[in-house]
């Protein structure tokens, strides 16, 4: 279907002078310095072009430079957003170039920080998506939670938003004394809270007609643009790599996947988008209940640390799930302490590729909406 | 940043001062800032707006245009490719303008100080800094310390005195 | 299937299509010519079904060596993964898109022709993805140098007094 | 009935001491006089209103708002009225901010559109009465005469939006001038529905009417609907959320003020804040009895003796109608920070296909439950 037809079938037919816009680098709702060249008809819109770049910051050249260890903060910076989940598959996409094994409890520590990163970041974009649309209210609500998960962090390794916790072979730090007792407050408070942003904006009537039938993703599309995420899972793909391809000790966990149903719509709109990433907010407290009562309580978080991060010649593809979807690390390696070629496959960048594909004939204001649901972190996109 | 409403009163006496003083007040009191988050210090710039820091205590409310912002928080990694936009967005502030270069990279670059190759190594290359926040990212807290350091400074000066 | 299969598949369609490999790789080699067909053949084959382009890296095996592009698929039918590479020359290597089987790979190989400067023959839109339109040079080539200027900013601010 | 400008101009040429004047020199010392009241109304009524809004919002969202700027040394206590020189602060430095005109701006335009938003707003208050005889000229078509002025406004936002050559401006402009151009189809036919009951276009007689029969919102179902009908179109009317699109900032930067700056940005915002007053004066003087006191009717069926409980007087009349106009004022707040934005086709499909149609249908059946029960 073309553009027209498809603007058509939404608002009906007009024609007029072609306007081309730009959007961002600096723009409230571009989520950080994306710039979309908008090609506008009327309030429709035609065309997109999106540039990226704006926040390039090397990572892989970086990479080439330090040693493994060191490339750890930095794979903080990329996913500002979802630090820890960045850490956990770098650290352990090295792991398996070397064919380490951790312990129990490593990886019971693990699984509970990504998964408190994983509602952390669920929480940061159903906010900006509040915000997007219009609402600025979900943005604080989510915010006020948003920093108690921060708490538990900072806590445990002392940084709020860039941890640099999960090594090589281990953590950094062991858990901190009742740790276990304020997580399990934090998940008792927090359940609740899920209500009350569905209360404030899920079954909003406005909120629902402005993202309900917006910007459909339908699953094949999603798969050939290599969607992945709750992008995928909203369009009806039940793909989530914790389960299909376990890692870590994701198998010992009973949780759904969250697939999109088409609740307010039609599957794999940007209402399905966003009530995946609620729903999986829940899905991540089951989890972490489950893991923080089976945890075990002894063991050395440092035992398995290597003196020196040296993989053997080879190369690795590894792959996890991060909040934004597959996180893959390619890691190359020549038998030195530095790594010869890293490329991470971020997720966001893969979202973002079909954006253009799937927000054309639609309106101005659905341009926001589609972004904020498709949920990018500029960081990871531009590396 | 010198600036003069009109042109500055030939002598300095008590009136001119208390102006002054009103003028700074007002100036000092509501530093609108910039929405301008770059990297990962936009994030803890947003939480320094959130509700348990909330700047809007010290009269900072974000602005989304330029115009009618006062501070512009330049929060991130600023890149080569965003450098000249950079610089364009504060040409597009109104003046009296202040600018408060936030975490790392803002200020030197950073970590990617180094090896950058697409990195601007801090933002002061290309446009005149007020305040610097150190830390990567610095904490809300960091933040809005440098807000009331920027406040502080604002009260220091003579918009319409001599510069004595 | 294991990779064996795969090697076993893509031969029989394609005689030759793989480059020499050893066995002890866990990757195919295709030859740049040929991988166009075969990539057609990898995704709409009934025993292969590879419909995820899961990553798409270059590949710079070092000053004396050649580039290469690193293919990571995946298939969501039948959970399957392979890994292609394709070598190319270091100067003037051509490698064809494979933007219109996978679209994903559309973004990921402008990145890869940003960063190390091979083209994608047949790609719709080949243009620079993250670096400025005006960069010079292609920046992950292991014998890169960093320019001193961009737009007449500093790019190695001068560290003396710094170290 | 008695109004300012009728007083001042009888008081005036009654002045022995002063010298003979024509009829236009004492309109025009009238007007100076009466305007700047007015002025200083929209100004005190902005800061206020900002202020009152920041707070709203903060408690809305678990924060605290404006703490630390006081006024005269007094920085006000631990909550509500900590940071209660915020606004004075914001407005001050706002007057001595640069004045930037964009190089590419069309420069007359772009300087006359505040004046001329402004000017329809300040205009507006010269019909709305807060009290029999309380008001600045009681036209006997006040209620045609507001609905007229308060969209002239408009016009000063599409210059606005066109003049400062910003496409986010001009996208800005033509979604408000849409949106206001249909939203006042609908205000006005519910208004049309009271003048057809009350038979008059003039302010203090609705208001006498009330007096004498009860307030229009539960005057009949249909004027409840009314009341909604008028309620949200005025909220559209005034550009808020959920139909703020002109200057809707996650989509828009800031619609069609993105490129000004200092004072004439103030300007803007003055005068949205004073049309949220004419908003809410008209639906108050219109639909919930204007300064007819809610409970002095109660209390009479009580039988509480009418000497002590009198609630209605001419000072109480101001107390009552500046209540309801507080209360719809925080409705607004509230709507503003709990509501998504719309988009601009609901926004359209909103007006013409459910607004204008129930208000069509609303006048007919007025009419009937006129003809049966009066």
């Amino acid at each position: 279907m073309t553009v027209s037809e498809k603007s058509a079938d939404n608002f009906g037919v007009v024609k007029a002078e072609e306007m081309v816009l730009n959007m961002g680098p600096q723009h409230p709702s571009t989520h950080g310095v994306l710039r979309l060249k908008i090609y506008t008809d009327g309030e429709i819109v035609s065309r997109i072009e999106p540039h990226l770049g704006y926040l390039h910051r090397c990572f892989e050249k970086h990479c080439e430079y330090l040693s493994y260890e060191q490339v750890i903060p930095f794979t903080d910076r990329c996913d500002y957003l979802a630090s820890m989940a960045n850490n956990h598959i770098y650290a352990m996409a090295v792991e398996k170039l070397m064919d380490l094994e951790v312990t129990e409890k490593v990886e019971y520590i693990r699984v509970i920080m990504v998964e408190l990163q994983r509602i952390a970041s669920h929480l940061m974009a159903i906010g900006t998506f509040g915000l997007d649309v219009g609402g600025i209210t979900p943005f604080t609500y989510t915010f006020r939670d948003r920093e108690r998960i921060l708490d538990l962090f900072e806590y445990t390794c002392g940084a709020r938003l860039l941890y640099n916790y999960i090594w090589v072979g281990g953590v950094s730090h062991d858990l901190p004394v009742n740790f276990v007792r304020l997580a399990t407050e934090f998940l008792d408070y927090f359940e609740p809270q899920i209500d009350e942003y569905n209360n404030l904006l899920t079954f909003n009537k406005i909120f629902i007609e402005r993202t309900g039938d917006v910007g459909v993703l339908p699953a094949d599309v999603a798969i050939n643009y290599a969607a992945s995420g709750p992008v995928l899972r909203a369009s009806g793909v039940k793909w989530d790599l914790r389960r299909d391809d376990p890692y870590s000790i994701y198998d010992r966990f009973d949780f759904d996947v969250i697939v999109g149903d088409g609740q307010m719509g039609t599957v794999g709109d940007c209402w399905d988008r966003y009530y995946v990433r609620v729903l999986e907010m829940r899905e991540s407290v089951k989890i972490l209940r489950q893991a923080l009562a089976q945890m075990p309580t002894e063991g050395d978080v440092h035992e398995n640390l290597p003196k020196k991060v040296r993989p053997p010649e080879g190369s690795v593809y590894f792959r996890g799930e991060s909040p934004r979807g597959e996180l893959g690390f390619f890691i190359a390696s020549d038998g030195k302490s530095k790594p010869f070629r890293v490329k991470m496959r971020s997720p966001a960048f893969c979202n973002l590729s079909l954006f253009s594909e799937i927000s054309e004939g639609w309106m101005l204001s659905d341009i926001v909406t589609i972004l904020g649901s498709i949920d990018i972190v500029l960081g990871e996109t531009d590396r | 940043m010198a600036f003069s409403l009109v042109n500055r009163f030939e002598q300095d006496n008590v009136f001119v001062e208390k102006i002054d003083n009103l003028i700074n007040w007002a100036r000092s009191n509501s530093p609108w800032f910039f929405q301008f988050g770059l990297a990962c210090c936009g994030i803890e710039m947003m939480a320094a707006a959130a509700p348990r820091h909330d700047l809007e205590r010290f009269g900072a409310m974000p602005r989304a245009s330029p115009r009618q912002s006062d501070v512009m928080i330049v929060a991130g990694t600023v890149t080569l490719k965003m450098a000249t936009r950079v610089k364009r967005l504060y040409e597009q502030m109104a003046n009296p303008k202040y600018v408060i270069s936030m975490g790392s990279c803002a200020n030197s670059g950073g970590p990617y100080w180094q090896y950058g190759y697409h990195v601007l190594k801090g933002v002061d290359l290309v446009i005149p800094v007020d305040i610097y926040v150190p830390g990567c990212p610095p904490r809300p807290e960091a933040l809005i310390q440098g807000i009331n350091e920027l406040q502080r400074k604002i009260r220091e000066e003579t918009p319409l005195r001599k510069v004595s | 299937m294991e990779l064996s299969d795969f090697r076993k598949a893509i031969s029989g369609a394609h005689p030759d299509a793989l480059a020499a490999d050893a066995e002890s790789q866990q990757w195919l080699e295709i030859i740049p010519e040929k991988w166009g067909e075969v990539a057609l053949t990898l995704r709409d084959d009934k025993a292969l079904r590879f419909d995820y382009l899961s990553c798409l890296s270059g590949y710079d095996e070092g000053v004396d060596g050649q580039l290469a592009v690193i293919y990571n698929l995946h298939s969501m039918e039948l959970l399957q993964q392979l890994e292609i590479r394709v070598k190319l020359p270091r100067e003037g290597g051509r490698v064809p898109s494979v933007a219109h089987i996978w679209r994903a790979a559309d973004w990921h190989e402008r990145e890869a022709y940003d960063m190390y400067g091979m083209t994608f023959s047949g790609h719709p839109d080949l243009r620079r993805m993250l670096l400025p339109e005006d960069w010079v040079g292609h920046p992950l080539l292991k014998d890169y140098e960093t320019p001193e200027y961009y737009r007449g900013i500093e790019v190695e601010k001068d560290k003396r007094g710094w170290e | 009935m008695s109004s300012w400008t009728d007083s001042l101009v009888g008081f005036i040429s009654g002045i022995a001491w002063l010298p003979d004047m024509s009829a236009g020199t004492i309109m025009v010392i009238v007007a100076v006089l009466l305007g700047l009241p007015v002025f200083t109304f929209m100004a005190v009524n902005a800061l206020v209103a900002v202020y009152f809004e920041r707070k709203v919002s903060a408690f809305m969202q678990d924060r605290l708002g404006p703490m630390e700027v006081g006024i005269f040394g007094f920085k006000g206590g631990k909550k509500f009225w900590g940071g209660i020189g915020q606004t004075l602060a914001d407005a001050i430095k706002l007057l001595v901010k640069e004045d930037t005109i964009p190089k590419d701006a069309d420069r007359p335009l772009f300087i006359l559109g505040p004046f001329i938003i402004f000017g329809a707003a300040f205009t507006a208050f010269i019909g709305l009465p807060i009290g029999y005889g309380l008001v600045i000229s009681d036209f006997n078509i006040g209620v045609f005469f507001i609905s007229a002025v308060s969209s002239v406004g408009v016009i000063g936002v599409i210059l606005a939006g066109w003049a400062s050559n910003n496409k986010w401006s001009l996208y800005g402009a033509m979604r408000s001038a849409a949106q206001i151009i249909s939203y006042e189809l609908p205000l006005g036919m519910s208004l049309l529905l009271v003048v057809m009951v009350v038979g008059s276009l003039q302010f203090s007689e609705i208001v006498l009417w009330q007096e004498q029969h009860r307030w229009f919102i539960i005057h009949s179902p249909f004027t409840v609907i009314a009341f909604f009908i008028f309620m949200i179109s005025g909220v559209a009317e005034v550009n808020r959320t959920p139909f703020d699109l002109p200057e809707a900032e996650s989509e828009l930067v800031a619609g069609f003020m993105t490129e000004y700056s200092g004072f004439r940005w103030a300007l803007f915002f003055l005068s949205e804040y004073a049309n949220m007053v004419i908003i809410s004066l008209m639906t108050a003087i219109v639909f919930l009895g204007g300064w007819l006191s809610p409970v002095a009717g109660l209390l009479d069926m009580a039988g509480v003796p009418a000497g002590w409980y009198y609630l209605s007087g001419p000072l109480w009349g101001i107390f009552w109608i500046f209540i309801k106009v507080a209360t719809l004022i925080f409705i607004m707040m509230w709507f503003r920070w709990t509501f998504p934005r719309m988009r601009p086709d609901q926004l359209m499909y909103t007006a013409w296909k459910v607004f204008i149609p129930f208000a069509l249908v609303n006048i007919f059946l007025v009419g009937i439950w006129e003809l049966i029960f009066a």
